[in-house]
């Protein structure tokens, strides 16, 4: 079994959990919330990643990180080194790909608060920012939640868009699903069948940890 | 501090259209029948509500001005607002909830033990019986030490002796808040034993008459009629 | 009347040709599935109803000759396989081994060697050039051919192992090669179901692909 | 039919042991302070609690047996229960929410116009004051034709004149139902107004001499060293 | 531009979400407010589709679905047919790809749910049952809302699991992202870039016609 590849991939979607959900959350909070023009579209193209197929986004993402795309270009300027290829921009990779399923499960949460909490929260001289933090956060529990397990399950079970982006160096870039789809090309199908079954106890300790929290703060 | 306002809206069976002032430390009751705008004044002092024309002055600052397109959003004013259903967070303990904007958290303990709620601090909302939570309710707009309180029917819940204890006490803290006092109530009693001064509301317009016609049967009032057949109580609670 | 063909990936651009023009003179509708080489067999394995298998390489009708899927197979097309950059300058050198040499290449592309023939070409002419272990730290393993050339065009890498079928298309032609003369050929080979449902149509089919006709288009692709 | 019950439950601060009967057409007024557990038995009653030990009977069905395991769900109860925070559907106007569960449809029309918000019909329950999601609430029990009838403060939202208005529709109302009425109130005039039966609940017991402690500021009642402050009112509302 | 492949993907994705919001519903229901032993277990077994690579799930649905799998096997029994390649073999594939999808926002939402609009609806009579569908799931409707966006803009740009069940079979299992994986294969870079453009209009679409409906139930 590729322990390796297991590795790369727990970690991978732990560090895309973690940035997602403080990134997202204020997106999905504007979403929620605010009026503007074209709104609608502007959350069709934060959505688009999970419409197109992997394999487009790992072509796109190419190209922008490459060394003649601006953010390689960027990145290759400041580093010298190259996005692409590495872990840091596997990690990339994978938090585009998943943006539109931290968002959308917020951002319905944020919906279903109870106005009257936040006509609470400004009366007590809360912000907006300060309302956002201390009253629609803690009341989206199971909310967040969602989205957390949707993205960690999801940067889990990535694959095309790594194989893109990935190159497939070991310890950096090899994940498992990757691992898995050379074992399956190789017709090696037990080696594959048995590093599938290591996706089975990493999302149940996952939910696990997550339904715990969930149920910690409904008590 | 005195506030003082000219109020306007376009409700859908009636037009609110009133004014006031109440400077510090005085309390003024606003009673009248439901749905008759009480509420909805409130909300707007609060500025959660836009009048559609008037002002409200608060002291020297201008809290909202038709004309001028002024609107201090409430997390300016500094104010206390029980809410008529008493909304807590749900996510909060009692200590937590009246801690949540408190000055001084030291004198949370202090209101819960006036309000005698201190110990029911860990419990959640949804643990604690409806009078308990609209007592939280007011432990957590006093705590804020705020410049202007409006109390919509906080003691609504509560039964005859613990809201006669409360009123007392509220009666008292009232020389020490320093504040202007709205207090929004069903009960005549209570509007007769706090009010600085009394605005009746009806149908969204100062009524003066209306208290006296409730309380006199005063003949052609809804009063009459029905209250002729009721036996004739005269408790002092 | 119609056949379903399963075709390697790589083959993707002759075989709609050679399609096409096979539907205009036969009349038989053409049905194609293009996969990796690796999936179409899983899926022939596990009851896919393929008529026709074109496999990139020779393993694969092999094994589903001893499976008895099959009946035979037969060779339809060889590749060649090629270094190949988007940046002209990486061609100014003599040798496709003193351009890989020079300290400015960074990153090299290749189809993993493990899976896709291709790969496995361009593995044996770097072992036969002394260069493969030199040059591991600066592989990057591709999936597929196809995309061991996207890396390339794209310029994420330096060079890439490519088919030189790429070299000849529109996005190829913007770039530069080498022919890899120490790297064998890629022998794609093809075999026709046992218990196909048109088998006379697939036979048909078979004998078009080695036809002169088709031979033209796959050299235009880049096939021998 | 006749409920009867026998309660015991343990709370945090005390322990809930009491018993009644009401027998149908009769209402039973419980009363008391905040937090004495008026609402907790309503919902043994409504079987949304479980009593730690008791029975409750209704006619001749066991609706709670500790002993024998029984509980009947709510949903088995037939009951209309009016919560004291009158839970209505966000989702729905306040027609749909009092047709919610109507035997007859028409009725709530007639209802709507007893109670006087048939020109709120179709708002959504944030839409309306409280008073009138408190009525509304009542209609949507009353609809349902219940076997039995809960109401946890029903008017506690209503101004005065509102308030007499129904509990005399509530009261004439009574006779029509034919089925046990239980009403919880803080209001010791619409208790004595509207009893057959007055069950003081304090801190889970029934604690027959507190209404008269109440009432007459016996010596030693929490009411005598508070209310001597008080204006003496005698209003007879 | 590939119509024909684009008029398959929103059938596609239409026919899964209509089915799937149909079958989430009360799983999500029963996840929300249902306890037994090894409920995480189970739940994360219903995850798993989301966190296994999609090429893994294809190939086990090619092996459940090919006519010497249970799946197919019975179906070819009843129908004579074959469930590979058939726009009915593609359905289930995305159904089974996008189930997590729908049920973990539908979960989160039914457990915000106050609880005291279901004891208001069993005082009034209603069954478990009834209370489902006149209580839980009207006042869930930006949870529902939250899957359906979800699991529609999944099916979209479904590829690895379709790539492997579906075979290419224009106007019945070539949909565009398959399209967009010839076309690259072919090198042919403009064409799919023009077919991934395709994909904007239709969840900007999707995403107004879901927006609408969920302000609707708000108002
Ligand atoms: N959010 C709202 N939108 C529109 N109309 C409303 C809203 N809330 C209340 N109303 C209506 O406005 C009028 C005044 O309501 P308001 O809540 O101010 O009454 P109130 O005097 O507080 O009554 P109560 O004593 O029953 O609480 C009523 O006719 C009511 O139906
Ligand atoms: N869900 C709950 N879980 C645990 N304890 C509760 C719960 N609800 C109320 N309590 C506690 O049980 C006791 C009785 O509460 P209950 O709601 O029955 O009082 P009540 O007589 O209805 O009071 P009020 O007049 O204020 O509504 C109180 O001490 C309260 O804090
Ligand atoms: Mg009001
Ligand atoms: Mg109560």
């Amino acid at each position: 079994m590729d322990y390796l590849a297991l590795y790369v991939t727990i970690k991978l979607a732990l560090v895309t959990t973690a940035v997602l959900m403080v990134i997202a959350a204020p997106i999905a909070y504007i979403l929620a919330y605010k009026h503007f023009p074209g709104k609608s579209f502007v959350e069709a193209l934060i959505y688009l990643p999970m419409a197109l197929p992997p394999t487009v986004i790992g072509f796109y993402l190419i190209i922008l990180m490459g060394p003649r795309g601006w953010a390689g270009g960027i990145w290759e300027s400041l580093t010298g080194g190259s996005l692409l290829f590495t872990f840091l921009g596997i990690t990339i990779a994978s938090i585009i790909y998943s943006i539109p399923f931290a968002v959308q499960p917020m951002k319905a949460a944020f919906q279903k608060i109870d106005r009257r909490l936040l006509d609470a929260a400004y009366i007590l001289g809360l912000s907006k920012r300060a309302a956002f933090l201390r009253v629609i956060i803690p009341n989206s529990v199971s909310g967040i939640a969602a989205s957390a397990v949707l993205v960690f399950l999801h940067s889990i079970g990535a694959f095309g868009v790594l194989l893109m982006v990935g190159g497939s160096i070991p310890g950096q870039t090899k994940v498992a699903s990757i691992a898995i789809y050379e074992a399956v090309e190789m017709m090696d199908y037990s080696a594959a069948g048995f590093l599938a079954l290591g996706f089975i106890p990493i999302s149940y300790a996952f939910l696990l940890l997550v339904n715990r929290l969930n149920e910690d703060s409904r008590t | 501090m005195t506030l003082s306002a000219t109020l306007k809206k376009r409700l859908k069976y009636f037009d609110l259209e009133l004014s006031f002032t109440c400077p510090t430390g005085r309390m003024m009751v606003m009673i009248g029948p439901s749905g008759g705008g009480k509420t909805t004044i409130i909300r707007m002092l609060a500025g959660l509500a836009k009048p559609d024309d008037g002002r409200i002055i608060f002291g020297d600052e201008v809290w909202f001005d038709a004309g001028r397109c002024i609107h201090i959003p409430p997390q300016k004013r500094r104010l206390g607002y029980v809410f008529q259903d008493y909304t807590l967070f749900p996510n909060l303990n009692l200590y937590d909830n009246a801690a949540f904007a408190a000055v001084d958290k030291k004198e949370v303990d202090v209101l819960f033990e006036l309000f005698k709620i201190d110990h029911l601090k860990k419990r959640r909302p949804h643990m604690v019986s409806g009078g308990e939570r609209q007592r939280c309710a007011i432990c957590q707009a006093l705590a804020r030490h705020p410049r202007l309180l409006l109390l919509d029917e906080p003691f609504s819940a509560l039964d005859v002796i613990t809201r006669r204890g409360l009123r007392e006490e509220l009666k008292n803290l009232k020389g020490k808040l320093s504040c202007p006092v709205i207090y929004v109530t069903h009960d005549i009693n209570e509007a007769l034993f706090l009010a600085d001064e009394i605005l009746p509301v009806v149908d969204g317009k100062n009524d003066d008459g209306w208290l006296q016609r409730t309380i006199t049967r005063e003949p052609g009032s809804q009063a009459v009629s029905r209250g002729a057949r009721e036996p004739r109580l005269s408790l002092v609670y | 009347e119609k056949i379903s063909v399963a075709v390697a990936a790589n083959f993707i651009s002759a075989f709609k040709e050679i399609a096409a023009d096979f539907e205009e003179k036969t009349g038989v509708k053409v049905e194609a599935t293009f996969s990796s080489t690796g999936n179409l067999y899983n899926q022939i394995k596990n009851g896919a109803p393929y008529d026709l298998f074109l496999s990139a390489d020779l393993e694969r009708p092999d094994i589903l000759l001893k499976e008895g899927w099959t009946e035979g197979s037969f060779v339809y097309a060889r590749g060649k396989v090629i270094l190949w950059s988007a940046d002209k300058k990486f061609c100014r050198a003599v040798t496709w081994h003193e351009a890989l040499k020079t300290g400015k290449i960074k990153k090299i592309a290749i189809a993993n060697p493990l899976t896709a023939p291709y790969g496995a070409a361009a593995k044996e002419a770097l072992i036969k050039s002394k260069l493969w272990d030199n040059l591991q730290d600066k592989m990057v393993i591709a999936q597929s051919i196809a995309q061991s050339f996207q890396y390339a065009s794209t310029a994420s890498v330096d060079a890439g192992f490519c088919a030189l079928s790429a070299s000849v298309n529109p996005e190829g032609l913007k770039g530069c090669f080498y022919a890899l003369p120490e790297a064998p050929d890629v022998v794609q080979a093809a075999c026709v179901a046992k218990n196909a449902k048109n088998k006379q149509g697939a036979e048909l089919f078979a004998g078009y692909l080695l036809s002169e006709h088709a031979l033209k288009i796959k050299q235009k692709y880049g096939y021998r």
